[in-house]
Formats: structure tokens, C-alpha cells, sequence
């Protein structure tokens, strides 16, 4: 789950990673009633930086990122970035953050490393960078459990002195507590800066939680509902049902069990000059229930012109899969079905189908070649 | 073979679940020695006539078990396989799906500081056909034969065993890593043990999307594998940054990609087939040179 | 820091473990009241359990816990309880919980081993016990970082069965939790019941702090004053000064720098035939406003008739000590004073101490045998 | 000598607060080598024309050192131990008193698995007279010889040098394990090395009460130490359940009486003296039989 810059950073505030005072607005006309308070409050004052909230990166560049010497001015811009798209996604709100005298720009991140097997500290003396492309990147392996000198080696590798260090090590530390306590898959302040006046403060904030943990992280409770921008409403649908749905520009539907077998499908459904429509898996041991689903939300594209079901039954039984089946072509009669069952509880399976109209192939690149005319 | 045979000693943590209990008799039905299960509280029941204990301690003490295979839930799993290191268990098969990578990561180190070996998380487990099936695999897809096969994936290695099986090319080992980021045994790993075991003629490595574990694997097979290596590679199709199903499998910042998967395969030497059926095929001509 | 049972049995509720409803008065007066709006709440009822609320052990045996069937019996004894002395020691408040009906009682402690260097669980399948007198005891080292299945296995070797094994396992990792958030030197349940409808109950509990840890834990801040009974008014003081005093029997008041040094000197004080009156330890690199506040509180105690410093320098100056004495000597001139000054800054020390009348004794032997001929 | 020499090159953890100052000052004076000092954020710095690093690690990789001593506030004193560690200290000297223990159990459990030596918490630390000395012994009590201290407490310990300096029975090292319950080095390990050192031709041990670690070393002089061994145990006169300043001082239940601990000591063989100056005239005997 990605969360918003402003979410992020109150996660930093709450860890004890210093961010920058701050107002949040969701309509144009918010604006001049709280950048006023918060400048009343001696919390904000001009210029100040406003900053389209969106589930989505490249803001800076798509103008998402502006700022504002004066209320006139900040109205404008206000008006202006509420209504923009970035990478096709919604700007949800703007924050509002006094501009900082920058003395020096660092990146800083904690994720997981496959290879190493365990949580890394990413961190660039560059800040505000894209960190794929850098070249002048530090990277440490965090021990667990964990030790916070890791964070002042850290430090010094970036070529940190006196204060400065110890106030980053001491974020990093926080960044650290933050990710191992709420789960999460990325923690990254970029650009962490260092102020003229010597502060260290997180003035960008990305966070992606682990969705595995979710159920075990009371305080996301409700929150992926708001953050499914980016998918389609089929496959926000489907995430929120428990199927996994990625949504492509074809017209096969390809609905199988597992997530290897559904990717070695499209791949010959592709090889064998068709266009996969979607990516379903249905997970191991579907229900008849989750089963129709999973039909049901692929049928609803009206892209699609004819669905594969492929079922290889392990811990899935066939006779679960063919009574949703039943349902379904009950319901959808006219609907294009090339339909591949086999293993688990096939025999039961073909004796509730045999009379459904439905052929059943126990090839499977017989079954893609067939969906593959069809769809022509 | 490799890694586990027919006088391998099973215990079923969490045994007394719905899942555990339905593939403790799968398992037991395979000929699998599974010797007891272990669910805190119920020691003492039993399940399809194995003996429950309430530790794996007194499990382990009991029955003098090697391997465990984990069906408890995601949250609980971590407890669980530690647990079973504790008590001296080597060879740790975990299928469930859905533990958070942080305790992964944990286990993955404690399993090093034992010197014992997992497989999984969200793995299928590992089969050595007629002998010894340790998870939730279709035995029946499956027969003894010279290919050692290792896996990202769960259904779409049942998927190739059976065009193997059709093709009468049987297997020593089949060994289902599963598809999480972090997880114990991977390629190398198993591609080593596979190199070294005499029953095993041919490999069969099958992989996906995301990550550099194939490439890693095509760079190890060049160095240090001498057996043939067929491979298949699952995602062509997919788009990048998105995560196809498996929490490992998302082509992000360009990398993980199935086409630097194939190429880096390709340069190691290793035929990358485009179906099931052709990995059969490309597995029968190796195996059996005069006959073309 | 030893805590009141109540006291424990909140921080056990807090970390989840299951303690009886209760309530808690202060003086005879309350009992009518609270007791009535607890019954009326269905919080409690009778037969009740009225315990002394007290920083002793041995509560049982000297009467402090008493059994009321009836409002009428429960006064006379909350009366009774109230104005009782446990080990010379104050009821401070009583404890009213209901009786329970139990089926087995069971021991469950968590302390810090000295010769493991490591915590460890101790428990018996026999509750009520005093454990260092238990012949039942299962003792097991816990791991760092920690384990659940450690608590299971340790349920298990208590020969529990079903529900009370995963109850009991869950409450030893709870206590574990409790014992390393809030740094404790004893987390103690005894007993730790299973009442006769099955459900696991810490119906005592005891609980020592760790006082190094004391600044680091808030949840303690305040506490230190008002849980030092057992100690003499001057060693209250001194302890909330930051010196370290044991008062005794004797009339020798021995003032040293370092705890061995102390107990070294006490013993040949006695050896010599004298009788210390007290501990002092100053500590090291002791200043002249805590020497001067160590003389001052040793002079305080009327049995104290001679007063033998003996200081060896290393990081503790001599001349600091000498600058306490001599302001010592002016305000109490008639005070009999032993003192052996050695070490860092001896030189200077003599040179302050030149016209005080103070002889300073360089050998101990003789000091303690001029301290121990005055005494008498 | 053991485990400190005139070689041991030294860090000082602190070495910028007034206590780590202070005694860099006397350290280097008694001519220690103190090859740096780690105070995170001033680095650059210098104390005593000691370099100030901000890392352990850097402060290494400069100077080589091997060893560290450590003057940081209680709260930090774990963190700056397992620093040291990491960067590959083999011998810790930690002089912060008021450490918790549940920091010192994790440090002494890192220390094993670095197969490192921890001198302390709330020790004086370790003097080899006239060659090193790491801590804050006086130096100038101490002198060279042949007899090897060590002890629970730290001003005593000055007093029964002082005495054994006065007789002319110098030093060959004096370890002070500190007064707290959990520590590193204990009496058996010294013990052993003192055994093993050439120059060490008898052994003083001053204990306290508290714990069992004195009946522990009387067992493991009956087993293990030939050299002649004289004790000194402090507390004879210590109330019942009262803590005698050292956290591990006190006698509880019963148990860690000086009693107990002179009883298993003379049982060893060990003479126990009543006061410093009998410690020395023991040894004389001892070391110089023909005298007598």
C-alpha cells in the first residue's frame, strides 16, 4: 500500500524524525482560511511550497511541486493544482510547507533486500534524487537485532560531520524503528536536507506498506480502501475480494490457479499470436464462491471476447471450480468459455459439466490455441 | 535425489487445521513418513491416526523427526519454524502464504545460525517421487525419474512435471522454492545439490518475473553446473510495476524482466523452452541422444 | 524498587495477563462504599479477599490476608488489616478481590541469573511456594532475541494439558514482555491459579524494579519516594542523594570511597572489636558537597560516638575530601574523627587539613585501631 | 602479564567527556598506548593530542587498535560496547557503572559470539604495572611482579596493591571484574589465564558477597589451579538482604554469605586474610619459603 506524502510524514513526526510545519488543503477555497491561522500560529509564513498530495511519482516534474510568495499567489496556485492529474492519477489535496534555506540536500531509505535477505539502509549524499540512477549511493545491511551504530557508520559514509551526523544517525535510526514497527516495505525521505541553520529535517516523505502485514497493523485499519489509486475498479474490486487482478489491453481473459501458471498462460496466449486481457489468479484452493468472482469480474470487461479458465487442482479441487462454472454460464450463457480442468477432483468435475455444453481440455496449449482463434 | 527420501521423519505443524489435516492424509496416502504433528493445546489427539504433540520439543524427542512442513497462519508462522530449529529440525517446508518479509528475514537468518535449510515461504514444498512428498503437491503428476526440477512457482511446476510424466521423463527431486522475495532455498542452492546427486541426469529450473535469482542462477550454472539445464520463464507478458500475484514477481525500474531472465539463461548455455510441452521435448532430446 | 501487589497487578493488567476484579481502600471508612459500588458494578461480590497492601514478604503467614463472607465481617477486618504492621513494616492500603474457586495454583517468575548472564523463567507446577525451598522448580534460560515457543515449552514441562497450556504459555510471554519494558529485576506470579471454570488468573504478584533503569523508564517517574519503606529516615535520604548507606547496631560510623572498601573496612572495624554503625559508600570521584553531605548524615545518627573516613584516591581527590572535612569540623568541632586520606592529591590534602587538629593516618591497620579504642 | 601489555593499543569510548578526559590524561601519562578516541559528532577533534574519531569502525581502520575502554553515560554504554564489537575490539574494558542489566545480558551474550573479552560494567578496569594500564586504577600504587590480582571491587583492590606494593610483592596484572551481577570476565576465567602466564607466581583473589561466584572459583582452584592462591572477601559484617552499594552485594535468602565463600575457599586450599596488609604477608610467605 503507498501512502501520500502527508501520511508519511506524519508517520516521521510520530517516530520523532523532524518535518517541516505544515498546513494540508483539499478545495481552493480552504486555503486562505488555514495558510492564514497557520501563519497567525507562527507556524507558517511566506514563501511557502505547495505540493500536490497524489499516489503517484514524477510530482516534481509534472509541475505537481510550486510555490507562492504571497496569499494572492498561493490561491492561484492552489486553484491550479487541485485540478491536475499526474501520471493520470487525482491530485487528493495540497500540503503546505514553509520554504526551507537548503544547505545541503541527502537521501535516505530503509527497504528489503532480496538477495541479502534482509532490511537495507539506501542512503546518497545527493539528495532528491532518482536513487536507481545514482551513482553515488551507500548501502548497508541492517543486523538484526538491530544496533544503532549501523546508523552513525551510515552517517559517516555519507561524509557527515559533527552535528549533522549525529542528528542523521539519529533519523536513521527513527526511519529504522518506523519501518520494522508498522511493517513496511519502503521508508524513504528524499531529500532529507540539512538547513542553513543547521536542522535536518525530512522534506520529502515515501512509505509503501507491506500489504501481508496489514491485517496485524492496527494503524492502517481502513486505509486501503483509500489508497487503491492507479488501479482499475475492476481490480480494485478484486484486491479488496482477494483476488489478484492486473488488467492488460487485450481480449483473452485468462483466470487460473497460482500466479506462475496464470504468467506462463499469457505468455502463450502471446506466443500463440493472442492478446491477454488480464492477469487473474484465483490463489490455491479456490472456493466456488471466490471462483465465480473471479468470472464474474473478468466477464464485466467488455474488452474481453472470450475467457480461458485454466485449473491445474492441487490443493484446488476441480468439482469446487466446475460448480461455479455451472453458476455462471447459468447466468451468462452467451459467454465465449475455453475451459482447461485438470487434477484434483476432475472426475467429479466432468460428471457436473457433462452436461453444461462446456468442453473440457486436458491440453493446455490446446486450450490456448483455441481461445486464441476465438478471440480473433 | 536430494534433500529428503523415504526414511525421511515428518512432523505437521499445525496438523489439527483444516489445511494441515487435509494434506497430513495426502501426505500420509503418498507413503510420506509423517511421524507426528504439533498444535500447542492438543497434544495428545491425533490426526488421520498421527500423534499430537503440544511442542515440537516433545515431538522431536519422541519421534526423532528431521523435517517439519508449517501450515499455521501467516502471523504465526515465524513462531512456528523458529520453534522447530530450536528443537533440532534441519529441513524446514513452509507453505504458508502471506508472512510478512520482516519475519522472513528474521527466520532466514536463524535458519542460517542453525545450519539447517527452509523451503518457502508460500512455496508448493519438494516432492522425490514414490518416495517421500512434503506438501501440498499433486503426487500423482509426479513419478521417479532423472530430472530434478527447482521452482519459483507452485501450480505451474505441477504444470511441467505433468508434460514430463506424459513424456515418461520422471523425476529425482522436484523443489518449489515459492514465489516471496525473501525465502530460503533458492537456485543455487538447489542446482548444487541437484550437480552432485548421481540420480539426477538433467535439471529443470523454472522461473519468473522480478528479482535477479534467474540471472544469478544462469551465472552459478556457468560456473559450476556441468548437468544439462532446461529452463522456462514465466511473465513475458507482463506489464512493469505491477506485482503478478506472487509478492516477488514485479518488474520494477526495468529490472527483473523475463526477456534478462532468457538472455542471461541463454548465454550460460541453458535452453529456455516456451511451453510446458517444449520443456518436455527439449528434455528428451538430451536425455536420450541417439534417438535423433 | 519493590512494588505493592496492587501496583503489580496493574502493570499485569496493562501487558494483558488476567488479574481479579478488585478494588483498593486506604482507610476503614472506604470499604462500606467502595466495596458496595464494585458489588453493585457486578465487579466483585462475596466471599471477599481482603490483603494488606505492603512493601514486605511473609504477608500470609503474619495474617495480612483475610476472608469476609458479609459486608459486616468485611469492616471489622478492613479495621483490623488496616492498623496491622507486617515485618515492623505499614499496611499501606488494602486490597479487596473476590475468592476465587481454584483448581491449581502454579509459580511463574522471571528474574535476571547472575551465573547464565541472561534472564530466565522460573516456575512450579506448585503455587504459594517459596520457591527457594521448592524441590518442583523448572528453571529455563530465555533467549535473546526472544521466542514464544520458549514459554510453551516451558507450560509444557509443567505438566499442563489443552487450554491452561496455551493460557499459561501466553501469560510467561506476556510477563516476558512486561520484565524487559519496564527493566525489572523480579517479575514474580505466586500463585498463578486455574480457577475451577478454566481460566488463568495472577492472583499475587510481586515486582522489583531495576533501579539503574529508573531514569529511562517514565512509567516509574515519582515512585522512588514513596516506595522506601524499610529503610531507616537517613537512609532515605541518602538514597535520594545518590549515596549508598546501610545502617547496623554499632557506634563506628564508617564513610569510605567504593563499596568494598567499605564492607573491607566494616569487617576489620569488627575484627578489631569495634561495631560499625553504618555503611557509606560516597562512590568514586566523590565531590566535597557529597563528602560534606555523608559526614553530615552519619553525624546524625545519635549512636554514632567516633566517625572513621578512609579514603584511598584513585579517581576520587584527596583535597575534595579534605575541603568536606574541613568545613565538617567547623560546624561540629566536639565530632571524634578518624581519618586516613591515601592516594591522588594526598599533598594538597595535608597541606588543607595542616591546622585543623586532624591527624591523618596513612596505614589503615591503625586507623581502625584508634577508631575502634575510641568507641569504647 | 595477561590479557594487556605495553603492545595493546587502546581507543577511549568518551574519551571527550570530562571522566574520559581525565583518565585518557593519566592513561596516557602511565603510558598507555591510547591510539584514539570515539565520541560520534566530534571527530576530528583531539583530547590530549588524542585524534577524536566519530566511529569505532573509522577510529580502527585508522589505528588498528584491539582494545577499547569505555567512559559513556549507563544508557549508552551498551550501544557503545556492541560498536566496538563490530568493528572487531577483542577486549573491552567498560568502566560505566549504573548500567542496566538487561543491557549488560545482551552485551555479554554478543561478547561470546565475537569471542571477545568484556572487562566490567562498573569495573577499574586493568593494570599491567609499568606496561598498560586501561581504566582507573592509581597507577602509581602498583609495581611489577609476580603476583596476579583480581577482584570484584575497585578501591580495595587499590588497598591490597598498596599493601603488596609496600611489602615489595609487585604486580604481574590486576584485573577488576566490577561489582555488578552480570559481567564479562569472572574469577574463573582470569583464574585460568593467570594459570597459564609464566610471570605469575601466585594469585590474590578478593571477593565480596553476593552471588556464588566465589564458591564457583573455589571449585575451579581445587580442579584447576596449582599456583598458590590467597583470598580476601569483604562483607563479614553485611546485613541479611541489604545491598552493599556493588547492584550484586547482598545477601538474599540465605545465600552469598562471606561465610559460605571463606568456607569453600579454605576447603580449596586457599588462605583467606583478614586484612590487606595479612594478604601481603601471606604471599611473602608463599613467594619466599626460604625466609621463614
Amino acid at each position: 500500500m503507498n501512502l501520500y506524502e502527508y501520511e508519511a510524514k506524519e508517520m516521521f513526526a510520530n517516530f520523532g524524525i523532524p518535518v517541516p510545519p505544515s498546513t494540508r488543503i483539499s478545495n481552493a477555497a480552504e486555503i486562505k482560511i488555514k495558510l492564514s491561522a497557520a501563519i497567525k500560529e507562527a507556524k507558517l509564513d511566506f514563501p511557502v511550497t505547495l505540493k500536490c498530495q497524489v499516489l503517484s511519482g514524477g510530482r516534481g516534474k509534472a509541475g505537481g511541486i510550486k510555490f507562492a510568495k504571497d496569499m494572492c499567489e498561493a490561491e492561484a496556485i492552489a486553484d491550479q493544482l487541485l485540478k491536475l492529474k499526474i501520471n493520470d492519477l487525482p491530485t487528493q489535496s495540497l500540503l503546505v510547507e514553509p520554504k526551507l534555506a537548503i544547505a545541503q540536500e541527502l537521501y535516505l531509505a530503509i527497504t528489503l533486500d532480496r538477495n541479502q535477505g534482509c532490511a537495507i539502509f539506501i542512503a546518497s549524499a545527493e539528495g532528491g534524487i532518482e536513487i536507481e540512477s545514482s551513482h553515488n549511493v551507500v548501502t548497508s545491511r541492517i543486523p538484526y537485532p538491530y544496533h544503532s551504530y549501523v546508523a552513525r557508520d551510515l552517517a559517516f559514509a555519507l561524509d557527515l560531520k559533527g552535528n549533522a551526523l549525529v542528528k542523521v544517525a539519529d533519523i536513521a535510526n527513527k526511519l529504522y524503528q518506523l519501518f520494522v514497527s508498522r511493517d513496511l516495505d519502503l521508508a524513504e525521505i528524499n531529500p532529507l536536507i540539512i538547513t542553513k541553520s543547521g536542522e535536518v529535517v525530512a522534506l520529502d516523505g515515501k512509505i509503501i506498506v507491506n500489504d501481508d502485514a496489514l491485517d496485524r497493523q492496527p494503524y492502517f485499519k481502513g486505509w486501503l480502501e483509500k489508497h487503491l489509486d492507479g488501479l482499475t475498479s475492476r481490480e480494485q474490486k478484486s484486491k479488496l475480494t482477494g483476488l489478484n487482478l492486473v488488467e492488460l489491453k487485450g481480449n483473452i481473459g485468462i483466470i487460473c490457479n497460482g500466479a506462475g501458471l496464470v504468467m506462463g498462460t499469457m505468455d502463450m496466449v502471446k506466443d500463440f499470436g493472442g492478446e491477454p486481457a488480464n492477469f487473474l489468479d484465483v490463489g490455491g484452493g479456490a472456493s466456488r464462491d471466490k471462483t465465480l468472482a473471479a468470472l464474474e469480474i473478468v466477464h464485466d470487461n467488455p474488452d474481453v471476447k472470450v475467457i480461458l479458465l485454466n485449473i491445474l487442482g492441487g490443493i484446488t479441487a476441480c468439482d469446487e471450480i466446475a460448480h461455479a462454472l455451472t453458476e455462471f454460464i447459468k447466468k451468462y450463457p452467451k459467454r465465449q468459455m475455453v475451459v482447461r480442468l485438470q487434477g484434483n477432483n476432475q472426475d467429479l468435475a466432468e460428471q457436473i459439466l457433462s452436461n453444461s455444453g462446456i468442453k473440457l481440455f486436458s491440453d493446455l496449449e490446446e486450450a490456448v490455441q483455441e481461445a486464441v482463434s476465438r478471440s480473433h | 535425489m536430494i534433500l529428503v527420501n523415504k526414511n525421511t521423519k515428518v512432523i505437521v505443524q499445525g496438523a489439527t487445521g483444516k489445511m494441515g489435516a487435509t494434506h497430513t492424509k495426502l501426505m500420509l496416502n503418498y507413503g510420506t513418513k509423517i511421524v507426528a504433528g504439533v498444535t500447542p493445546g492438543k497434544g495428545g489427539e491425533n490426526v488421520h491416526g498421527v500423534p499430537i504433540y503440544d511442542t515440537v520439543k516433545a515431538a522431536v524427542e519422541k519421534t526423532g523427526a528431521d523435517a517439519s512442513v508449517i501450515f499455521v497462519p501467516p502471523y504465526l508462522a515465524y513462531d512456528a519454524a523458529s520453534e522447530a530449529l530450536a528443537a533440532g529440525i534441519k529441513l524446514l517446508v513452509l507453505i504458508t502464504e502471506g508472512m510478512p518479509p520482516l519475519d522472513t528475514a528474521k527466520l532466514v537468518q536463524e535458519v542460517k545460525e542453525h545450519k539447517a535449510q527452509l523451503i518457502g515461504p508460500n512455496c508448493p514444498g519438494i516432492i522425490t517421487p514414490e518416495q517421500c512428498l512434503i506438501g501440498i503437491l499433486p503426487g500423482s503428476l509426479f513419478k521417479a525419474g532423472p530430472v530434478g526440477m527447482v521452482s519459483k512457482s507452485g501450480t505451474l511446476t505441477y504444470e511441467i512435471a505433468l508434460a514430463l510424466t506424459k513424456s515418461n521423463l520422471g523425476q529425482s527431486t522436484c523443489v518449489g522454492t515459492g514465489g516471496d522475495p525473501i525465502k530460503g532455498l533458492d537456485y543455487q542452492e538447489v542446482l548444487a545439490l541437484f550437480e552432485k546427486d548421481p540420480e539426477t541426469k538433467a535439471i529443470v529450473l523454472i522461473g519468473e518475473i522480478g528479482g535477479s535469482a534467474e540471472e544469478e542462477a544462469a551465472e552459478f550454472i556457468k560456473q559450476n553446473i556441468k548437468k544439462p539445464v532446461v529452463a522456462f520463464i514465466a511473465g513475458q507478458t507482463a506489464p512493469p510495476g505491477k506485482r503478478m500475484g506472487h509478492a516477488g514477481a514485479i518488474v520494477s525500474a526495468g529490472k527483473g524482466t523475463a526477456q534478462s531472465k532468457i538472455e542471461a539463461l541463454n548465454s550460460a548455455g541453458v535452453k529456455v523452452a516456451k511451453t510446458p510441452k517444449q520443456v518436455a521435448i527439449c528434455l528428451s532430446e538430451i536425455l536420450s541422444p541417439v534417438s535423433h
